[in-house]
């Protein structure tokens, strides 16, 4: 796995989701050998509850895609559907 | 009643839409709907920056679960940074689509009683049709694109998380 | 403040909507468009009508006549009886059309200054879509089927009578 | 022009039509020869200023049309564009 770096990666996970995994926050230490995992690689890492199709993502409080490679010191967000206003 | 307050856009939006006056609040107690667009168009008043036409919309917390029996209460989560960041965004982008003048919103979180405002979107502009427009989208984008979430609490004691919105 | 007020139906409008929450004013005097509201909330709160979604308009007097000079007052000409009933029969309609719960409608008369509220257009309804859409459509409604006239006094002494109304 | 009935037509003009016309309100004695005049015979017989396509008729408070026939007792007005809200 290679020594994690000083930052690593913050998850957060949001109402249903976070009770389903049980869980708000974790640190994800990137390791040397990997350092930009995508959220659908710790997605299913983590082994989240559900689909990753049904949840948005956010990288850094800014939407992205499940794609996109992570960076040393990045907050990940997975938002279940949405229902504000 | 405190009031996470995002009186001043941060210096990217500022370049975009230097004119829009936004005002951006997520409350954690109940607020006076009529009373805030008051003081706000005191203000816009006050800087001479009042519109001829401004549509508002007040969204208030139903009786009834959906699942038809009584509710006791919303529980309303967000995402502290992102929300008001979104918001902000939000806003901006549709004001300066629609060439709108100023922009009000006050969300509630937290905990959310039956008749109870959780939401007021205020828009002026010059025209009512612009207004009126600004004011359905940023509703919708607030809805779909900001992440709050809704969890129901009911007289039956079960709590839970809803998923989307009611229909448009 | 003189206020011709049509809190209740005519027999026939009953019958179509007895179930709509309705209020038309002419108001021949300044009104506090936020106070109006807050009454009016306050009054359906009071009766158990109010509503999840609340749509509002408020058009205000500008500052500058449609020929670019300082506008030093508007002039609203009505049509004594006729208007009343226009007004009540269109948002009868209206609501009845879109399945609005409620209906607040107050309007100017006589000499209105620049910034002052000259209408005022409030709709209740269960959900944000009916709600606004109602609103709408009563605001072209009373801009353009209700018998009401401005006459623009501008900065040079001159007043005209305006052709209808601005763009949507 | 036969004998006036006892109601006759009122008839009304608002705003600018009010003023090119020199006044507001009229009463028409309908004659016993010809008791239900339309609008448009009206609006010519009183040589009212303007195209009457430009102005909208409403008898007794309702919009209608120019060619509707009055009544004894009714109330015409000749209605201008109007500019509401």
């Amino acid at each position: 796995m290679g020594e994690p770096s000083a930052e690593g990666i913050r998850i957060r996970l949001f109402a249903g989701l976070r009770e389903q995994a049980g869980w708000s926050e974790h640190h994800w230490p990137a390791p040397a050998a990997h350092p930009h995992p995508t959220p659908r690689q710790l997605w299913l890492a983590l082994q989240l509850p559900g689909e990753l199709s049904s949840v948005r993502v956010a990288i850094n409080h800014e939407f992205t895609t499940a794609d996109t490679p992570l960076h040393d010191g990045d907050e990940l967000a997975f938002l279940p559907p949405i229902s504000g206003g | 009643m405190t009031v996470m307050s995002l009186h001043s856009s941060p210096p990217s939006a500022v370049a975009e839409a230097e004119d829009l006056q936004l005002k951006v609040d997520l409350c954690s107690e109940a607020f006076e709907p009529f009373a805030c667009l008051e003081q706000w168009h005191r203000q816009l008043a006050a800087i001479g920056r009042w519109s001829a036409a401004n549509s508002h919309f007040i969204g208030r917390v139903r009786s009834m679960a959906t699942n038809g029996t009584p509710l006791l209460a919303l529980e309303l989560e967000h995402y502290p940074g992102m929300t008001e960041r979104q918001l902000q965004q939000l806003a901006t982008a549709l004001c300066s689509r629609h060439g709108a003048d100023s922009c009000l919103i006050q969300h509630r979180i937290g905990r959310v009683l039956p008749g109870d405002a959780i939401v007021l979107v205020g828009i002026g502009a010059d025209r009512r049709g612009p207004a009126q427009r600004c004011c359905q989208d940023l509703l919708e984008a607030l809805k779909h694109d900001t992440p709050f979430w809704k969890r129901e609490w009911r007289s039956d004691g079960t709590g839970e998380w809803l998923i989307g919105n009611t229909p448009l």
